[in-house]
């Protein structure tokens, strides 16, 4: 039954292995944790989608430039070029969606601790077991994608575009930027759980921490996905 | 970190056996102890919130009158408003959510006991951020929705408006943490057997209230954010010279505002729900109804916040359609209304002070729905809008809505809370000169509404036609001061010199009043497995339940091993004598939300220029709360 | 509560299945990137609803198969697609409101 | 028992309070909606009446199904116990369909007349721009020519067009008798009309700024005339030519410094001849709610006596060294174009100065002119009284305008009609 399930992980504390195994009575036989991380995720659509929301209001709006996908020229006759760079932020997105897989690998090679390795098996199932390994790659990926992130906000600040020079960079440094801290969180909570990894080894009986880590890292993807497409890529 | 670590606890035991001074109210975690914290703050700042409408309507007693100045008067009804709505009602609602939710579904706490902790430190230091300034003449003063761009730096130069934006930013992510702590609790800590067509009406309605602080708190944190943004740090969100559009404000401001008054109300339908059935010897009519309308009017809610903007011109379309989806509202929220007085239908009433409030909502909340549909009629409403017709609108939702319900609430409970009754005779006082306070404050503003006046007004010409009717309203609010005052008295003194209550003593139906007066920390010395609506009218009526159809359908079937049948709990044990794990006391929660109020508050050194400062506390503030939150989460619950 | 969590568990999806979506996910997006260097494209009525349509599939993809919602409890469907739909609804009605559709009026 | 008589008395006496207010919406509410002197208040006065009606069915309604079943059940000694109801479908469901029934017929008027009042404006129509400022009106009538303040003239029978925009934060422009409000948006224009009836007689209304737009948003008035056509082309002609003062030395031809001066003002070389001033409304006519009572601050003194050796030429140029130009403009002086302030042009036909706060006279001026920030609070007019306290800059006014020069330029100001 579900409620043997949840005394399986009944965990406290990220930091609280002394084993006693009493567990709490649940309604569900779900984790109190699990079920706040997707109220939370609930919540956050309604966060991003005003952030969206309103990226797109001023879409257009800008009085002066530069702009997202249209050459603009100032006073003085100076040309800006379209700002977005496009080729990079595939490369981004691309980094991303790779976070989010091998996030998903780290949970399963978490859940997968315990399972004896079958005879002969080879690299790729043994690479599914390493829990740190995957962990690692997501947060380097994560990281890699705030290098980029940091790269494009640097060479659009070089460009002439700042938080406070239009409507234009006002909703699309603070959408982005709302989006880069999302991942930079996500980054330390990785980062938090490599070190448990480390110290203790995370087993299956640490399912909880890794899934509610890992829903909150993938949710943080989709966001990025839908930015993506309606901040870069629609004209 | 040393600050949080210093009150490290030397024996478990020993915290268990402090149970008053300060530190232990610091320390707490305990669900009803937190309630209470909520309950006594919330009360303060209504006083608050109270006394700055009687000095709003001493203004405004008689025409031209020089009792306060504009500036002051600005900051009155800014605060008046800001306070009542996110100071007073809201953590109004949220004692009874801390104190009842856990009680009533047969659980021991809530899912997160410290978040709970710091949800209510979170909410006292923002309430005091946002409060203090007006001892200064520096408080808020863009009224209760800061339409922009009226509070950008262009226009409101002074830090007045920065206490406002910190403040709500502060406010919002205490009611955020709340609700997920309750989403959590009330899907997951359900006694065996309490399905969800089985939770008690209170609860139900919190739960809906707890999705619609989730999604409604988002657009208002963006919107706020925005504002921070351009104040602090020079963004065009809301600038005119960049090309802003202020309807930007508005829109997501309303997106959060109109669910915002579901937030304050559905509290008070589910309390005068519980209130309702007890005192007319019947259960609940029509509860799936019940149910179904409240998740209604908050699905609803979400659709029609443009109907305060029906003056800003958005074109005879979206007028249209907002008009009919706010109307829409009216046929759920009319079915509470008819299955309340149903309820009471072919019932034995007892006019109690609890059961009287609730009464008075009924009648009252009445009067301003119909308003409410009448505003929601866009051509009727240019003539309504920014009127006092509307402050007679809101106040008859508001007041005549929730504060009575919440009133019902404390007189109902109050027993449950103290172990005695809020004395009778002080209540009928109470109750009566309120009823009559109420209605000469508010009525009036009908008309002196619908005949011109004007609403955030400070002064208003004689010959207006205006006089009687604020001259009444100002005598209702007189007259209110006393009713209230009278409510205080009796607060206080009832702690100590009411009469003793038992377990039940309004013979109610629901698992809060099984157990003793007050409850023990631990609430339920063995969970109770739960078999119907009213498990405590099965066991000592059950005729009055007799006829409902229980639903069986889900989690029946799963027991605790530490279930029992529900019964009375009549002795008093210690935790620790059942073994019933507690929560250590902790002082992490509380320290932070210090460290995260003063990262907020460090912004305000910005505006005075000095930037370094701004630096430090901001940084300084984030590194604390961020190793407040890992010591927290790395020390055990229990 | 019939769908057993441990059990669910067991049902997810192996490695290659993750490793395979991930493809799947990486192709879309080179469709898309692609789509938008292609003038005829972009100039094409349906080129902004296609982007979104295949952002929506990415996203449901994702939010499916990694976020485990397709295999766990339906609880968190509700959880999650409940929001999804009110703030979804916000940013149409929001971006008609502000005249990013053609209206008759 | 009696506690409960009083009980449901009272819902009873609300609705007898009610129904006595109604009757009574004559004279005595010069601001009251519920009258029909527009086309567009004739909509929302026949809406309203809907509402109204069908409010009070369902007020009535469940007011008298909550007495009746307080008073039926209540807990009686020996009475009968209660009567274990839990839901009834059908009666759930009738109280579901009533509502929306009730609902639809409010609806679909409610949609008609949305669409009715929001149609373009007929053709013909007179077109009004109004500007708001914190916390005053400007207002232009861009066929005419004319730019005016706080006051607004209308001829009856005509449609009127207005195009609402706002140089500063958000306002609302609220003449109650005339219709509905609409709010003033911030990098927008928005639009709304009404057409005064043709058979109202010449009167003035109030009107107000209802969106809170700051400091003294409760002293930014609207006073509108509205009268015969002909009344309105006589004002209409005088109001578009310059000032009337100084009659002989002719005006510079300079061009006009900004565009938002219509060409054709700065230009008139030749001031009109003092003794036409066109029709202005009569104050003896004025009805007592458009004349404002508005006490002047305590602190603030002036000896009245002064006023009357005013001397206008000594003003024209107080007004300038006052720093009055800076702000004001007066069509026919040189250099006075600026559009910070209201428009002076025409100042002594106003019956009101700041919105609608003080009555237009000699007193009011001169304490205006000393001390305008403590007449009004938080406004940008400064302080010029010599010596005055600026309650705004919180300093005091070493230079500036003794109370001689005052009624000088106040004595000018008089002869701008
Ligand atoms: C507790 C809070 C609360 C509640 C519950 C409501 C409920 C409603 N409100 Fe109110 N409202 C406010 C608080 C609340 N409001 C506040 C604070 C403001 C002002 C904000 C500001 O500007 O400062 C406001 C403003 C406001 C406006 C904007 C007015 C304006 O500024 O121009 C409108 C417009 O449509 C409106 C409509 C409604 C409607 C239709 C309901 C409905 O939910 C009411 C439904 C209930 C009934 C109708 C009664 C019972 C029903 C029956 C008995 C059935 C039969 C009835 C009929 C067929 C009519 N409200
Ligand atoms: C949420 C609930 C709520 C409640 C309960 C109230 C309660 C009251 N309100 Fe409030 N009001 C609002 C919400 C509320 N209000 C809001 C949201 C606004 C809009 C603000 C804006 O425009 O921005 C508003 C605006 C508003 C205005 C319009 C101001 C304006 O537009 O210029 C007025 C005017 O009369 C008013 C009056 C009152 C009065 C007389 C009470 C009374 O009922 C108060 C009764 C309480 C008391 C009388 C307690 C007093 C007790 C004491 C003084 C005891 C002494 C103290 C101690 C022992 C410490 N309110
Ligand atoms: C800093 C700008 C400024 C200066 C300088 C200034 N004014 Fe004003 N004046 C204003 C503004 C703004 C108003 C509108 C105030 C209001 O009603 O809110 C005003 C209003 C007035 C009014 C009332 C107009 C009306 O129609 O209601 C008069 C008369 C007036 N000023 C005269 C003067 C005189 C005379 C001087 C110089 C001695 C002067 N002003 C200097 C800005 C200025
Ligand atoms: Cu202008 Cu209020
Ligand atoms: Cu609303």
């Amino acid at each position: 039954m579900s409620s043997h399930a949840a005394a399986a992980h009944g965990a406290h504390g990220a930091g609280h292995d002394d084993g006693h195994a009493h567990h709490h009575y649940t309604t569900t036989g779900l984790e109190h944790r699990k079920i706040a991380i997707w109220a939370f995720i609930g919540s956050e659509c309604m966060l991003f989608a005003s952030l969206i929301s309103t990226y797109l209001i001023y879409k257009g709006r800008s009085i002066v430039g530069p702009f997202p996908h249209t050459e603009w020229v100032n006073e003085a006759g100076v040309v800006f070029k379209p700002i977005l760079n496009i080729p990079v932020t595939s490369a981004s997105t691309f980094v991303l969606l790779m976070s989010s897989l091998a996030m998903v690998l780290a949970l399963q090679a978490v859940q997968l601790k315990d399972t004896p390795l079958p005879d002969g098996a080879n690299w790729w199932t043994r690479a599914q077991r390493s829990s740190q390994g995957w962990l690692l790659m997501t947060a380097l990926l994560g990281m890699t994608f705030l290098g980029f992130q940091a790269f494009e906000f640097a060479s659009f600040v070089h460009e002439g575009l700042t938080i406070k020079t239009n409507l234009f960079g006002s909703t699309f440094y603070t959408l982005t930027g709302f989006h880069g801290a999302h991942v930079t969180a996500g980054v330390l909570w990785l980062f938090t759980l490599l070190f448990i990894d480390r110290k203790r080894g995370l087993g299956p009986k640490d399912e909880l921490i890794v899934d509610i880590a890992a829903l909150y890292w993938h949710f943080v993807d989709v966001v990025w996905i839908a930015i993506f497409t309606l901040v870069y890529l629609i004209q | 970190m040393a600050t949080i670590a210093a009150p490290s606890l030397a024996s478990a035991e020993d915290a268990y056996a402090e149970n008053s001074g300060i530190w232990s109210w610091i320390t707490t975690t305990d669900h009803k102890r937190i309630g209470t914290l909520y309950l006594w703050t919330a009360l303060f700042f209504f006083l608050v919130g109270g006394l700055e409408a009687v000095l709003i309507r001493t203004q405004l007693a008689k025409p031209n009158m020089g009792f306060v100045s504009a500036e002051t008067y600005n900051q009155l009804f800014t605060m008046h408003g800001t306070t009542m709505v996110f100071l007073a009602i809201m953590p109004l609602s949220a004692a009874f959510f801390n104190y009842l939710i856990p009680l009533q579904i047969g659980a021991r706490d809530v899912a997160f006991p410290r978040l709970n902790a710091f949800s209510y430190w979170v909410f006292l230091f923002g309430g005091i951020f946002i409060t203090v300034p007006i001892l200064f003449q520096v408080a808020p003063n863009g009224g209760w929705f800061g339409y922009a761009p009226l509070t950008t730096n262009q226009f409101s130069a002074g830090p007045n408006i920065d206490f406002w934006v910190l403040g709500l930013q502060i406010l919002g992510i205490s009611s955020l943490a709340a609700a997920f702590n309750f989403i959590t609790t009330i899907i997951n800590l359900r006694a065996p057997g309490m399905t969800l067509m089985r939770m008690p009406m209170f609860t139900w309605m919190s739960f809906v209230v707890q999705f619609l602080l989730v999604l409604a708190f988002p657009p208002i944190t963006i919107a706020l954010f925005f504002l921070l943004m351009d104040r602090f740090f020079g963004t065009t969100f809301y600038e005119i010279a960049a090309g802003a559009d202020p309807l930007l404000w508005q829109h997501l401001f309303w997106v959060f505002g109109h669910p915002e008054v579901y937030i304050l109300i559905l509290p008070a339908f589910g309390l005068v729900s519980e209130v309702l059935p007890t005192f007319s010897k019947k259960p609940l009519f029509g509860y799936n109804v019940m149910v179904y309308s409240g998740i209604m009017i908050g699905t609803l809610g979400f659709g029609v916040w443009a109907h305060h903007m029906f003056a800003v011109g958005m074109g005879p379309v979206a007028d249209s359609i907002f008009s009919m989806m706010t109307m829409l509202i009216a046929i759920p929220t009319g079915v509470k209304i008819f299955n309340w007085i149903a309820t009471m239908w072919s019932g034995e009433i007892r006019f109690t002070v609890p059961m009287k409030f609730a009464i008075a909502l009924i009648a009252m909340f009445t009067i301003g729905g119909i308003s409410g549909v009448m505003h929601s009629s866009p051509p009727a409403d240019l003539q309504q809008t920014d009127t006092y017709f509307i402050v007679a609108h809101f106040h008859y939702v508001l007041f005549g809505g929730s504060i009575m319900g919440i009133f019902a609430g404390i007189y109902h409970y109050y027993p449950k809370m103290t172990g005695r009754f809020l004395n009778e005779s002080a209540g009928n006082w109470h109750f009566w000169l309120n009823f009559i306070g109420f209605n000469l404050t508010f009525f009036p503003m009908h008309f002196s509404g619908m005949l011109g006046m004007p609403r955030r007004i400070y002064t208003y010409d004689a010959g207006q036609g205006w006089d009687l009717f604020n001259m009444l309203s100002t005598v209702g609010t007189y007259i209110l001061v006393v009713s209230t005052s009278i409510f205080v008295v009796n607060f206080l003194r009832s702690r100590t010199r009411g009469l003793k209550a038992g377990n039940d003593p309004w013979g109610a139906g629901t698992l809060e009043w099984s157990i003793p007066s007050p409850p023990p920390d631990y609430n339920f010395a063995q969970i109770p497995e739960v078999t119907s609506r009213y498990p405590l009218w099965d066991l000592k009526d059950p005729a009055k339940t007799a006829g409902i159809a229980h639903s069986h359908a889900d989690s029946a079937t799963i027991t605790d091993a530490h279930a029992v049948p529900v019964h009375e709990e009549t002795e008093r044990h210690t935790a620790k004598s059942l073994g019933i794990p507690m929560p250590f006391p902790t002082s992490k929660p509380f320290f932070t939300a210090l460290a995260m109020v003063s990262m907020f508050s460090g912004l305000l050194f910005r505006r005075s220029g000095h930037d370094s400062i701004a630096l430090t506390v901001v940084v300084g503030g984030a590194l604390l709360f961020v190793s407040g939150l890992y010591s927290w989460l790395t020390s055990p619950l229990e | 509560m019939s769908s057993d969590t441990k059990h669910a568990a067991h049902a997810h999806p192996d490695g290659w299945t993750y490793v395979k979506v991930g493809v799947i996910l990486t192709l879309i997006t080179v469709i898309e990137v692609w789509a938008y260097y292609v003038p005829a494209l972009v100039a094409h009525p349906f080129f902004n609803p296609g982007l979104i349509i295949l952002s929506a599939i990415k996203f449901a993809t994702v939010v499916l198969f990694y976020m485990h919602l397709k295999y766990d409890h339906r609880l968190f469907r509700v959880l999650f697609t409940g929001p999804l739909i009110i703030a979804g609804c916000t940013i149409t009605a929001l971006l008609f409101l502000f005249h990013h559709f053609k209206t008759v009026s | 028992m009696s506690k409960l008589r009083l009980r449901h008395a009272a819902p009873a006496l609300l609705v007898a309070v009610f129904l006595l207010a109604l009757t009574a919406c004559g004279t005595e509410y010069p601001n009251s909606t519920f009258n029909r002197h527009t086309d567009f208040n004739t909509s929302i006065d026949a809406l309203w009446d809907r509402l109204l009606f069908w409010g009070t069915i369902v007020f009535v309604f469940v007011e008298a199904a909550l007495v009746v079943t307080l008073i039926k059940y209540r807990k009686r000694a020996g009475g009968p116990e209660a009567k274990q109801i839990h839901g009834n479908a059908a009666l759930e469901i009738t109280w579901t369909a009533i509502p929306a029934v009730i609902l639809v017929l409010i609806a679909v008027p409610t949609v008609k007349t949305i669409f009715e009042t929001q149609a373009p404006a007929p053709a013909g129509a007179l077109k009004v721009e109004v500007i708001g400022h914190q916390w005053w009106w400007e207002f232009h009538y861009p066929e005419l020519g004319i730019t005016t303040a706080n006051e607004l003239y209308l001829p009856v029978g005509r449609t009127a067009s207005f195009e609402l925009k706002t140089k500063d934060v958000l306002h609302s422009f609220w003449i109650p008798q005339m219709g509905g409000k609409r709010d003033l948006i911030t990098n927008k224009s928005n639009f709304m009309w009404f057409t005064p009836n043709a058979d109202l007689q010449s009167s003035v209304w109030n009107g107000f700024c209802t969106e809170y737009c700051g400091t003294s948003h409760a002293n930014m008035k609207i006073r509108l005339y509205t009268v015969q056509p002909d009344e309105f082309a006589s004002w209409a002609a005088h109001q578009a030519k310059p000032a009337v003062y100084p009659a002989a030395e002719p005006a510079t031809p300079a061009t006009p410094a900004t565009p938002a001066i219509p060409a054709a003002r700065g230009a008139q070389p030749t001031p009109a001849p003092v003794e036409d001033v066109g029709y202005m409304f009569p104050t003896a006519d004025l009805p007592d709610h458009v004349i404002p009572k508005t006490p002047t601050p305590a602190g603030l003194t002036y000896d009245d006596a002064l006023l009357a050796q005013g001397d206008p030429t000594a003003g024209q140029l107080g007004f300038m060294i006052g720093g009055c130009i800076g702000c004001h403009a007066i069509n026919g002086l040189p250099g006075a174009v600026s559009t910070i302030g209201p428009d002076l042009t025409h100042i002594a036909s106003r019956h009101t100065i700041a919105a609608g706060l003080f009555p237009n006279d000699g007193p009011h001026l001169a304490r205006w002119i000393k001390n305008a920030r403590l007449m009004k609070p938080g406004i940008l007019m400064n302080t010029i009284g010599r010596g005055q306290y600026d309650p705004l800059l919180k300093i005091t006014q070493e230079a500036g305008l003794d109370d001689k020069q005052i009624a000088d330029v106040v004595a000018y100001l008089q002869k701008l009609k």
